[in-house]
């Protein structure tokens, strides 16, 4: 299997601070691929990378066999990329129907109300559709994010922690849910998460990042093995 | 004619006006209250043919378009019989066209641009009341033509019609005589100040300074000059005019050197002339404004002006007659003249005739000394053009 | 050559007077997070106090001057409790509102009470100017630019060192943080619109001497101080008197060097060459930049 | 052991929303008591209900006071909230947050404490001047801990201080509450979803279920619940 | 649930069948003063699509309504062109002006945007004075003159009506109101303006999402600069007169209180904000004619308004709605 999504030697600095320090990484279509990493280790902005929204200071991202590099951030979603966000970033005035009828911007006029009703009761949040989005409970926030993405039809989907704030059933769901996902859209996922029972449940593969610098990729069993991933990320006594 | 012109009754006449109550021209409102104030004095001693005047005037911001709604206003729905000394050039220039339309009199418009007068053929329903700015001009022309045979003059003026008919009058005074405006300076009513414009007056060489501004500029102006050492032999400025208060405060008690011996013209009675406090005139402007606009600072000249135009609009609706309409009044105005006028100087004459439709062209030069104005000379009078 | 310094000199005493008004607009900003349209009332109406205390109270400048002070701070903190803290939590648009019915108001207020004449106020600054070069330089302009310089580092201090400014900060960018770290955020923000409108009769009290007093004094200066503020960067206290420096200099130098502006297009371009300089660098000369992490 | 804080029947709502409907609750001086919950249960809105951050009813009493007022209230009066999200004061520098940490003490030691936070989280000196919106999400809610802590509170309130952090550093914090709980008696009450560390530090917990106590006990009562076993920990 | 919009429809019906019928039941200078209530209507629904759903404040609307006003004028006095003719002419020159305007402006953000736009309402009267030759300059272009081209002196013929100068301009002004409100709505409601909102709610995430933020913003300045010159241009056939003095400064600032007064963000407020404007003036000054007093008043109401009502007028509105619904729910099971 070709790879969808490619990553060479990305390079990115905020003033002195290497955020990304020439990471290399790819992701195969149809694969979970879990992104994980220390806390500042350059996750996120790896995906503000990816969607376009921080320009690198060197390196190649590919996507389907074509250069991102010269892709502005709102024709992202157009090549069939879409994501959310660490922190809930939604509409925050509108309904959580229009939150998801938003995500279907991209596809045009066509994409109507109904299909963005089916998208919400696919992610289990029919009956909220009227609510105003701020007023759900941060778990379901998330959810709306995620029918949001969805809305937008792509063929990536990255997911920045999505277990968060999530209690143990949840976390179960999530990875059901993603694993779901992945069947019934055709989709690939790139996952950042701390959550390692989940990561390691249900990724294909797994890169581990740390301080800028890509530190170990491979199989769940693999990265879980690699001592300098329990030095940095996972400690001696790693969950599950 | 049947007695149904608007605004008038057996008993009343209706006038109306616009004026800025409000924003950075409301100084110009004491015009309208000394105005009205007038008309409640001469009410009370009878009215005209029995008929009080009543008079409206509505808050017009200095902003054209504004006057344009409130003037309707005034006309469609308040039915008045003439507007009345609205101040502004712009404001009535919105509204001219509008009025002699409706045949409805513009009467005794409270601004010097040339065009009232010498546009009376076009619009027979508009006159205008004070000197013209050209005419004004052109005394401070004549007047260094004659007294400062060879000094070169700097102009501060404002950038708009006020500015440039001051200008184009001060020329035409200077016409072939051996002083000569070397330069001259704009500045917007926008700026905040014209400390600019001053330095390069002064870097131009000129020995006379001349200000067409309005009072808060001109004073800026003194200070301007007083700052970078300027001194010129002589100053000229039309704001003075305005307010005695500003020249006072350009003075700074009397600190700023420069103010002494300033040359203005002057065709009001001056509140403040220590010299007409016993004059009767002068009591008897101070007590209207003791009665009908108590509160008011009567040093004011502004309200002087209201006061002068009310009482020549009183003498004119006298003129049109018992059987007063609009079409009367006009052709009252078409040949008029008002003698004794309390609140202009003695011996100033309102009068029109034939092509000539300015009211007043007669005034008299006067000079700042020691705190205030001493009026010199004779009546000056520009020649109908 | 003198011609030349003399307009930049000028230029500084008009920018001087920008910077005065544009570092009480960056305060407010600062402390309470609002673009306050009645700024320039303010500083005339304080103006005006003192004004009448002098003229008609028989103080003399000095103590006529720290009470006009106390009054503002007063006034400011009165005008946050009374109109500014029912609004503050909601969208700030409805807060520029306010300010701007507050700039009505006391517009008004000053019409009606003290007439539109205009007045001289005394300085503070000695009437004598000094040549250099052939170039006049007032001590009045001295005086504010000095003033102008000292209130920014004093601004600066007591926004960084101390544990007030500090709080203040925090309560303008982040009141409900502020608030579980124990800063009373309403009290804070009231104190900024006491200092903001002191730091405005400050101003005043700068420009009055210049411009003379009337009840307009600020309404055109309020443009130019904007104008500063946003070109030096509206959070900024250096970029506040800088833009106004640059502004009144670059007015002078448009005005006077450049045919086609002249006098009557010196405005439009000064402002022209402002977007360009926000074009290039948004959030000002000094200020900057926001970052929202994603 | 005296309670430092109690509720005592505490209500609380979002316009129609009634979130808490009668909680009571007791935190000894010097303990650590975990709140657990399924999502949406009410436990953030029971630390905002102490802060003052929501309007409550009822009663709650702090070191045998009636707490009263908002936020700033509360915080003066000894106790720090870590809020849910991040709760950083994002416009300002990471030394000025832990500088704000210290609002409401007096001058004393604040550098010597904020030496100590940059031993426990050793990326905060070298990030000082950074300002703290620009953070990471794990690095923010590192930060709003230390900010916590700046303040030397009488009783800590941590929401979900997990969420987003790496696992070696999410036992690392826990450790750092244990210490500061035995060496300096520091009184927590900490909600978390993840039960098995939560039950693993706390003494005693209280599990939520639509804004009323369903549950209370000791860890160890707590870990030996067929219930609770089954729907939080998973086995 | 369906009826909803059947009422909203009937509704409104209703209130342009009293739009329609009003000039016969108020004489015929209120007739005017309403024209001017329709005018800033316009007026206020391009503002508040721009400010109010896209989130972009704009402090420099008068300079785009100063643009609308010129072209029509100019029209009308050098080439000779009816009045209403005029209108589309302007609505075109001032969307591309709006623009023009938007491509630079949709890189600034909050203030330094209030500030760029306040910037064009500053300079526009200068800038106006000085291409003299073309505008007029200060003395600005008089229509009265010409009659033949608005019905400023002889009453028009329409579909066998008679309509005089006041009433003319009542219905065109009303009905260009009544079309742009309904296009407004019809913008808002879906795609695009869904777009507008969600730049105004988070940018990053409305980009995330395929939305271009140039495009969003550089078309909301478009349609609301469209709005503006349609307002100018009807605001100078309404007044037969433009000069610099016309649109000044504070004519933008009180565009922006009438939506705040309407309620930022709704549609449903606007003609409050409208007759704000118009009116608001008038009252004042009925209170006290002392210089500045007006003002007082003014400044003062406007105040109350504003901490009185938090939404606006658009939110008193749906507070009474949801007061009468819930009323109607409650028998429901
Ligand atoms: N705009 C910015 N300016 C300065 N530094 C930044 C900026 N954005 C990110 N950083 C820094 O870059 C590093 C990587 O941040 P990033 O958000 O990618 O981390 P992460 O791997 O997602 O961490 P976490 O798991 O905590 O979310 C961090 O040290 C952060 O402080
Ligand atoms: N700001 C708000 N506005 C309206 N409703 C709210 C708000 N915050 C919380 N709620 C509601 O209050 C209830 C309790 O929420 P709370 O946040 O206390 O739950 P929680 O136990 O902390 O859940 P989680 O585990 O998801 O954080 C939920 O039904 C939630 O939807
Ligand atoms: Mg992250
Ligand atoms: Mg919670």
């Amino acid at each position: 299997m070709a790879a969808l999504l490619s990553v060479e030697e990305i390079t990115l600095r905020f003033g002195g601070i290497v955020a990304l320090d020439g990471v290399s990484f790819e992701v195969e279509a149809g694969h979970i691929a879990g992104l994980i990493g220390p806390n500042g280790a350059g996750k996120t902005t790896a995906f503000n990378v990816i969607t376009r929204l921080y320009a690198p200071d060197q390196g190649r991202l590919e996507f389907d066999g074509r250069s991102l590099l010269e892709t502005p951030a709102h024709r992202i979603a157009e090549h069939g990329i879409a994501r959310t966000f660490q922190n809930v970033n939604l509409f925050t005035s509108m309904s959580v129907l229009e939150n998801v009828l938003v995500g279907g911007h991209r596809l045009g006029r066509g994409t109507g109300e109904k299909e963005a009703r089916a998208m919400l009761e696919y992610v289990g949040l029919g009956v909220r559709a009227g609510d105003l989005a701020a007023s759900l409970p941060y778990g379901l926030q998330k959810r709306v994010e995620i029918a949001r993405a969805l809305a937008a039809k792509p063929r990536l989907l990255l997911l920045d922690e999505p277990a968060g704030g999530l209690n143990h059933e949840g976390v179960e769901e999530l990875g059901d849910f993603i694993l779901r996902l992945r069947d019934d859209h055709e989709l690939t996922v790139l996952l950042v998460e701390h959550h390692m029972g989940l990561v390691m449940r249900i990724s294909d593969h797994v890169n581990v990042l740390g301080s800028g610098r890509k530190i170990a990729g491979g199989t769940p069993a693999d990265v879980r093995a690699n001592p300098d991933v329990i030095e940095a990320y996972l400690g001696s006594e790693a969950g599950p | 004619r049947s007695g149904t012109e608007p605004g008038v009754a057996v008993d009343s006449i209706v006038l109306g006006g616009t004026a800025p109550l409000t924003g950075a021209a409301s100084r110009y409102a004491a015009v309208a209250r000394g105005a009205w104030a007038y008309f409640q004095y001469a009410n009370n001693r009878g009215g005209v043919y029995g008929r009080k005047i009543h008079y409206r005037y509505v808050d017009d911001g200095d902003n054209p378009a504004i006057t344009v709604t409130a003037t309707r206003q005034l006309i469609q729905q308040d039915k008045v019989f003439a507007i009345f000394n609205s101040p502004g050039t712009a404001t009535n220039l919105a509204v001219r066209g509008e009025l002699n339309g409706g045949k409805v009199p513009q009467l005794f418009v409270a601004s010097g641009a040339t065009t009232w007068g010498r546009d009376y053929g076009q619009y027979p329903y508009t006159s205008g009341f004070q000197p013209t700015y050209q005419a004004e001009g052109w005394v401070y022309g004549k007047y260094l033509a004659r007294t400062a045979s060879g000094s070169r003059v700097a102009v501060l003026f404002e950038n708009d019609d006020y500015g440039k008919d001051l200008l184009g009058g001060l020329k035409r005074g200077l016409e072939r005589s051996r002083v000569k405006v070397i330069a001259a300076e704009a500045y917007e009513v926008t700026s905040t100040d014209v400390a600019s414009q001053i330095a390069k007056l002064r870097a131009s060489g000129a020995d006379t300074l001349v200000l067409f501004a309005t009072p808060t500029f001109a004073i800026q102006a003194y200070q301007a000059a007083n700052r970078i050492g300027w001194k010129p032999k002589h100053v000229v400025t039309n704001a003075a005019a305005a307010a005695s208060a500003s020249m006072q405060a350009a003075s700074f008690g009397g600190r700023n050197r420069l103010v002494n011996g300033t040359i203005s013209i002057q065709f009001l009675r001056d509140p403040t002339d220590l010299r007409s406090r016993k004059d009767p005139a002068t009591g008897l402007y101070r007590r209207i404004m003791k009665q009908y606009a108590p509160g008011a600072n009567a040093d004011d000249p502004l309200y002087v002006y209201g006061m002068a135009a009310a009482w020549t609009a009183v003498e004119a609706l006298k003129k049109a007659g018992k059987d007063l309409t609009r079409a009367s009044l006009v052709a009252a105005l078409d040949t008029f003249t008002a003698m004794g006028n309390p609140f202009l100087l003695p011996g100033i004459v309102v009068k029109t005739a034939g092509k000539d439709h300015d009211p007043i062209e007669q005034m008299l030069l006067r000079r700042w000394q020691n705190g205030s104005w001493k009026a010199f000379g004779g009546l000056w009078a520009y020649p109908a053009s | 050559m003198a011609a030349f310094f003399q307009q930049v000199v000028s230029g500084l005493a008009s920018g001087s007077i920008y910077g005065a008004l544009a570092l009480s607009i960056v305060l407010i900003h600062r402390a309470t997070g609002v673009i306050n349209f009645a700024q320039g009332e303010m500083a005339t109406f304080s103006t005006y106090i003192a004004w009448t205390l002098v003229t008609h109270h028989g103080f003399s400048y000095w103590p006529a001057f720290v009470v006009a002070l106390v009054v503002s701070f007063l006034g400011g903190v009165g005008i946050h409790e009374a109109v500014i803290r029912p609004v503050e939590r909601g969208p700030r648009i409805r807060v520029v509102i306010v300010t701007i019915g507050l700039l009505l108001v006391l517009n008004g207020l000053v019409t009606w009470i003290w007439s539109g004449e205009v007045r001289a106020v005394q300085s503070p600054f000695p009437a004598r100017t000094i040549d250099v070069g052939g170039v006049a330089i007032s001590w009045q302009d001295i005086g504010t630019i000095a003033v102008c310089l000292l209130s920014v580092l004093v601004l600066g201090a007591f926004f960084r060192c101390t544990k007030t400014g500090l709080a203040m900060r925090a309560a303008a960018t982040n009141p409900a943080e502020a608030r579980l770290v124990g800063v009373r955020v309403s009290r804070m923000l009231a104190v900024g619109w006491g200092l903001a409108a002191a730091l405005g009769a400050v101003a005043g009290m700068l420009t009055a001497p210049s411009v003379f007093l009337s009840p307009n004094m600020m309404l055109t200066v309020l443009i130019y101080a904007f104008a500063a503020a946003v070109l030096g960067g509206i959070d900024s206290p250096v970029g506040a008197v800088v833009g106004g420096l640059l502004l009144g200099v670059g007015l002078n130098l448009l005005g006077t060097y450049v045919d086609f502006v002249g006098s009557d297009l010196g405005l439009p371009a000064a402002l022209l060459v402002i977007l360009v300089v926000l074009l290039v660098r948004p959030a000002g000369l000094f200020g900057k930049p926001r970052v929202r992490k994603v | 052991m005296t309670a430092l804080l109690e509720l005592h029947a505490v209500e609380a709502r979002y316009g129609p929303l009634q979130a808490l409907r009668g909680i009571t609750l007791e935190v000894p001086e010097g303990s650590i008591v975990a709140v657990l919950g399924a999502n949406g249960a009410g436990k953030t809105t029971t630390l905002r209900a102490v802060s003052g951050m929501v309007k409550r009813d009822g009663e709650i009493t702090f070191a045998g006071k009636p707490l009263r007022g908002g936020p700033e209230a509360a915080a003066r009066a000894g106790i720090a909230h870590v809020p849910e999200g991040r709760g950083t004061l994002t416009e300002l520098s990471v030394i000025e947050n832990l500088r704000l940490g210290a609002y409401t003490r007096r001058g004393r030691s604040v550098r010597a404490d904020i030496e100590r936070m940059a031993d426990y989280f050793p990326w905060i000196p070298e990030r000082g001047d950074q300002t703290a919106g620009t953070l990471s999400g794990g690095e923010q809610q590192m930060l709003a801990l230390a900010r916590a802590l700046m303040s030397r509170p009488r009783l800590l309130m941590l929401d979900e201080p997990s969420v987003g952090l790496a696992p070696l550093i999410v036992r690392e914090i826990f450790s750092i509450i244990s210490t500061l709980n035995e060496q300096e008696g520091l009184t927590v009450l900490v909600v978390e979803q993840d039960v098995r560390i939560a039950l693993e530090v706390a003494a005693t917990a209280y599990v939520l279920e639509v804004g009323t106590v369903a549950l209370s006990g000791t860890s160890a009562e707590l870990r030996g619940d067929e219930a609770v076993r089954r729907s939080y920990l998973g086995y | 649930m369906r009826r909803e919009p059947l009422r909203a429809l009937a509704l409104f019906a209703a209130l342009a069948a009293v739009v329609f019928v009003l000039p016969a039941f108020v004489n015929d200078f209120r007739a005017q003063q309403f024209a001017y209530v329709g005018i800033y209507l316009v007026a206020l629904t391009g503002l508040n699509i721009l400010t109010g759903y896209a989130g972009q404040i704009s402090l420099g609307h008068g300079a785009f309504m100063a643009i609308g006003g010129y072209t029509a004028s100019i029209l009308m006095i050098d080439h000779g062109v009816r009045d209403i003719a005029t209108i589309p002419l302007a609505i075109i020159v001032t969307g591309i002006a709006g623009v023009l305007f938007g491509l630079p402006a949709a890189r600034l953000s909050g203030l330094y945007l209030a500030l760029a736009t306040f910037a064009i309402a500053v300079a526009a009267p200068a800038t106006i004075k000085r291409f003299e030759g073309f505008t007029g300059g200060g003395t600005g272009v008089n229509l009265f003159g010409i009659p033949e081209l608005t019905a400023s002196d002889a009453p028009l013929q329409l579909f066998g009506f008679e309509l005089d100068f006041n009433n003319w301009i009542y219905y065109l002004s009303w009905t260009i109101a009544i079309a742009g409100y309904v296009l407004a709505w019809l913008i808002l409601r879906g795609r695009t303006g869904r777009a507008f909102r969600a730049v105004r709610d988070s940018e990053i995430a409305a980009v995330s999402s395929g939305i271009s933020l140039t495009r969003t913003k550089v078309l909301a300045f478009g349609i609301s600069a469209a709005y503006a010159g349609a307002a100018g241009a009807l605001f100078a056939v309404a007044t037969a007169f433009v000069n610099p003095d016309t649109f000044p400064v504070t004519l933008s600032i009180f565009l922006l209180v009438g939506i705040v007064v309407s309620g930022i963000g709704s549609l449903q407020g606007l003609v409050a904000g409208a007759v704000f404007i118009v009116f608001m003036p008038l009252w004042a000054q009925t209170v006290s004619k002392s210089p500045g007093a007006p003002f007082v008043v003014y400044g003062g109401v406007l105040i109350v308004l504003v901490l009185v009502l938090p939404g606006g007028v658009a939110g008193l509105i749906a507070s009474a709605r949801r007061l009468t619904r819930r009323r109607q729910d409650f028998p429901k099971p």
